[in-house]
């Protein structure tokens, strides 16, 4: 059962509305709170985008991790820091250099972007991908662990969590 | 392409999973009275007077879990595919997981003496 | 049924779509209206009997329509904004709270046959939706203006975030010996129920998923006594109603998860059977096997005192996680030198000698799983004796303390502490 | 089928807005939540390229499906993580002992 072009569109239209729309939510709203929830939603469309592109693993992870950890993490972040939020500007003072340097560099990516859509090495959809059907977890677990593959920044990975950890809560803790 | 399709299925079910709630309480704001005033919407507090606003300041021993739970978040996120794959591959994966866990259990340790685990 | 309506002459896309939305309403109207009903009865009854009252008794056939009397009432109440309420997330936090609990029905294997959506990724996809009901507590106790709200909702996040890490943990452990994801194919892989061979990792996830629900002894998410009611103090009506339905539901919901996860789901004689009878029988199994393990849910809530929430998250922390990274590892060093060999076996019972004969009536796949779970048994019966010393040891450490303090204190003399009266006058 | 450029104009969008939050805002909770954003984008053009353009067959192990795509994301997930909580830390002692969150004011160390 093929799955109809225009679902395709129809859903790629919703996410991408989601995620842009909610992002830029993000750095226009005043209210920090509502700022961090709309991280939330721009987060579930790139979610949705990623089970789109066939990594449905990695959507799942960005639910839980990202939507069900560092939000709330940011959330109790702006609760601890709350008392003098919303007294002042929301922008700086360059807030203007900032956008221009935004635009910029997004015009530049279209402009890259348009240029190697049409010159002569068309980007065509990778078959093999239809193969791993179902089984993307596994293929995934096993390149971690393969010493050949990733394992050495596999461990690493550990090692950055244990230093995160550890000096967060050096940081974050009161002086006793 | 079997797989795309059950994702649609998420996708309704997401749809209908808000709006199963919503129903009831739109149903419900038709229904109910109106009467609301200034007393009853005052901020409950059994009955005593509110003092001050309700942005109290918390301590960061909130954060300090939180910052816990984010770290074995992440590790799980590592340990799923592991997990998954396990029965394909040979001991090297087990002692591979042993070092991830065993750094990750010195850090549970650290928190641990640290009294960041203590709800003070 | 796709293929049915095909053949009826509709168009085959539309066909799909008018499949999943019906396999969605179902899925979803009975996960939400049917456990409501029975489930919120099951609670009113079973704590009225452990207190020694009647319980509902009047609407229906023994008060089984009392959740309808109720919806009713609530539906019916005024609902209030309290003033200085961030009214939009005021009002999409209850709608959180229940989506969060319904979305884990889209992956629950029913049957053989009868499942929403069979994703490869299903043990993680439900803890994942699953994580998002805490945000809904957070938004509820953020948006009311309400200090107790605040710091209920506050508590109960720390403490369902804290829960959170020896569930995902303990699930783990079905998903390593089924080797995938899949809540059908862990289910599937369940020739011998998990809970026989590592009863440990079921113990931490049903433990765990009390506290993940807010059930007794872990309520301290709504500590009446505490908090006046935690999150949702401001909430009336049927907003009110919505978060209590989304507890009750998810607690249902982490019973069925158990039976899926390590009693084998829909697993029993039968259950294989082509076509209907197969999957009546798979539901009938699956939903019985969910019933007992809801009911020990609820006899612990209503018989055991609720922990304060230090010592709960203590508990967590200090036993739960370590406990299940230990025996995590265990499992999988067990279950990497003890590989069960499906093909000798089955050909041992094709072969049609004795032994092949004895193989045959209890299933191949059972006998080539044997060992495995055998020595799992016997690494969890290990670690549970080595965790019971560790026990005695830490509690005999504690009385030694207490009684040392007792003793070493005079009496009614330095308990207090002096209390700080404020200042009068300026 | 929706094509690669769709999902990378979608990437660079995503990374400019959070560009534009990064540089313009004054409290550092959001500057980290503009960050986020930007990691995200980053996400997004790794597995989108990994959808559409990996080899056939990994040049490093030989395996039939690269995977290199979504582990590069797997780690930008633990980076960005570990960026949060001790970001957040760093907020959170900042706000302890100078009592604000505004980023530009902690400029102590500029001359």
């Amino acid at each position: 059962m093929q799955t109809v072009d225009w679902v395709q569109w129809l859903a790629f239209g919703i996410l991408t509305l989601l995620t842009i729309g909610s992002a830029l939510a993000v750095v226009i709203d005043r209210n920090i709170f509502h700022s961090a929830l709309w991280l939330l939603v721009s987060l579930f469309g790139v979610a949705g985008l990623f089970v789109m592109l066939s990594a449905p693993f990695l959507a799942a992870v960005q639910v839980l991790v990202y939507m069900g950890a560092i939000v709330i993490l940011i959330i109790f972040a702006i609760m601890l820091t709350r008392r003098l939020m919303g007294l002042t500007e929301a922008l700086n003072t360059q807030w203007w250099v900032g956008g221009i340097t935004a635009i910029v560099t997004f015009l530049v990516i279209a402009f890259v972007l348009f240029q190697a859509g049409q010159g002569a090495n068309p980007i065509l959809v990778r078959e093999p991908i239809a193969a791993l059907n179902g089984r993307g977890v596994e293929e995934l677990g096993k390149a971690l662990v393969d010493p050949a593959q990733y394992a050495l920044p596999f461990e690493l990975a550990s090692v950055l969590l244990t230093a995160a950890l550890i000096g967060s809560i050096v940081i974050a803790r009161e002086d006793q | 392409m079997q797989q795309v399709n059950e994702w649609l299925f998420i996708g309704i079910f997401f749809a209908i999973s808000w709006a199963l709630p919503a129903a009831p309480i739109l149903i419900g704001g038709v229904l109910g009275p109106k009467r609301a005033n200034r007393l009853k919407r005052e901020t409950y507090e059994c009955g005593i007077e509110t003092v001050g606003d309700a942005w109290v300041q918390f301590k960061v021993q909130y954060y300090l879990y939180a910052i816990v739970f984010l770290i074995f978040d992440v590790e799980a996120v590592f340990l799923f595919p592991w997990a998954a794959a396990y029965n394909q591959l040979g001991l090297y994966a087990f002692f591979e997981m042993l070092i991830f866990v065993g750094l990750l259990g010195v850090a549970l340790l650290y928190a641990w003496r640290k009294g960041a685990l203590e709800w003070t | 049924m796709i293929e049915a309506l095909v053949n009826l002459g509709w168009n085959p896309h539309i066909a799909t779509f008018v499949a999943l939305l019906l396999g969605v309403v179902a899925c979803a109207s009975f996960g939400l209206i049917w456990f409501t009903v029975i489930g919120l009865w099951l609670v009113r009854k079973v704590a009225a009997r452990v207190q020694d009252r009647m319980g509902p008794n009047r609407v229906g056939p023994f008060g089984l329509f009392q959740v309808f009397a109720d919806l009713g009432k609530m539906i019916t109440k005024e609902d209030i904004t309290p003033q200085g309420a961030d009214k939009p997330i005021f009002n999409i936090a209850p709608l959180l709270a229940i989506a969060a609990v319904v979305l884990i029905w889209a992956v629950m294997p029913f049957a053989k046959t009868l499942i929403g959506a069979d994703l490869s990724v299903g043990a993680l996809y439900f803890i994942s939706v699953a994580s998002l009901g805490t945000l809904g507590v957070l938004l509820a106790g953020w948006s009311s203006n309400n200090k107790y709200a605040l710091i209920g909702a506050l508590r109960a996040v720390a403490a369902l975030v804290s829960y959170e890490v020896p569930m995902v943990i303990s699930i783990l452990v079905p998903v390593l010996l089924a080797g995938t994801m899949s809540m059908n194919g862990i289910v599937e892989a369940q020739h011998i129920f998990y809970i026989f061979a590592v009863p440990l990792s079921a113990f931490v996830f049903f433990t765990s998923n009390l506290g993940e629900t807010g059930r007794a002894p872990f309520d301290v998410i709504e500590a009446e006594s505490e908090l006046v009611a935690g999150y949702n103090i401001e909430y009336t009506g049927i907003k009110f109603g919505m978060f209590q339905a989304a507890e009750f539901v998810h607690s249902f919901t982490s019973c069925a998860l158990m039976a899926v996860l390590f009693v084998g789901g829909w697993r029993g004689p039968g259950a294989e059977l082509p076509g209907l009878a197969g999957a009546l029988f798979g539901f009938i199994y699956f939903f019985s096997k969910s019933m007992v393990i809801y009911m020990l849910l609820l006899w612990i809530g209503n018989t055991v005192p609720r922990l304060r929430i230090d010592q709960m998250m203590a508990f967590n922390w200090k036993f739960l996680v370590p406990l299940q990274l230990v025996n995590l590892l265990a499992v999988a060093f067990v279950a990497k030198i003890l590989q069960p060999n499906y093909e000798a076996v089955r050909a041992t019972a094709e072969s049609g000698s004795t032994l092949g004969n004895i193989y045959r009536v209890f299933g191949p796949e059972f006998i080539a799983d044997l060992p495995r779970a055998i020595a799992l048994l016997i690494v969890n019966v290990i670690i549970l004796g080595g965790v019971g010393l560790m026990i005695r040891n830490s509690i005999r450490k504690e009385r030694a303390s207490v009684e040392a303090n007792r003793a070493a204190r005079p009496p009614y003399l330095g308990r207090r502490t002096p209390v700080e009266q404020p200042a009068v006058g300026d | 089928m929706v094509p690669l450029t769709a999902f990378l104009i979608v990437a660079a969008l995503l990374f400019c807005i959070g560009l534009y939050g990064a540089l313009a805002r004054r409290n550092a909770v959001s500057i980290l939540m503009s960050v986020e954003l930007m990691l995200n984008a980053v996400n997004l053009n790794l597995v989108a390229f990994w959808r559409f353009n990996t080899p056939a067959q990994d040049v490093g192990s030989g395996l039939p499906i690269g995977m290199s795509g979504q582990v590069f994301a797997v780690f930008v997930f633990v980076v960005a993580a570990a960026e949060a909580a001790v970001g957040l830390a760093l907020i959170i002692a900042m706000y302890r002992s100078r009592q604000t969150v505004i980023a530009e004011s902690a400029d102590t160390l500029k001359f």
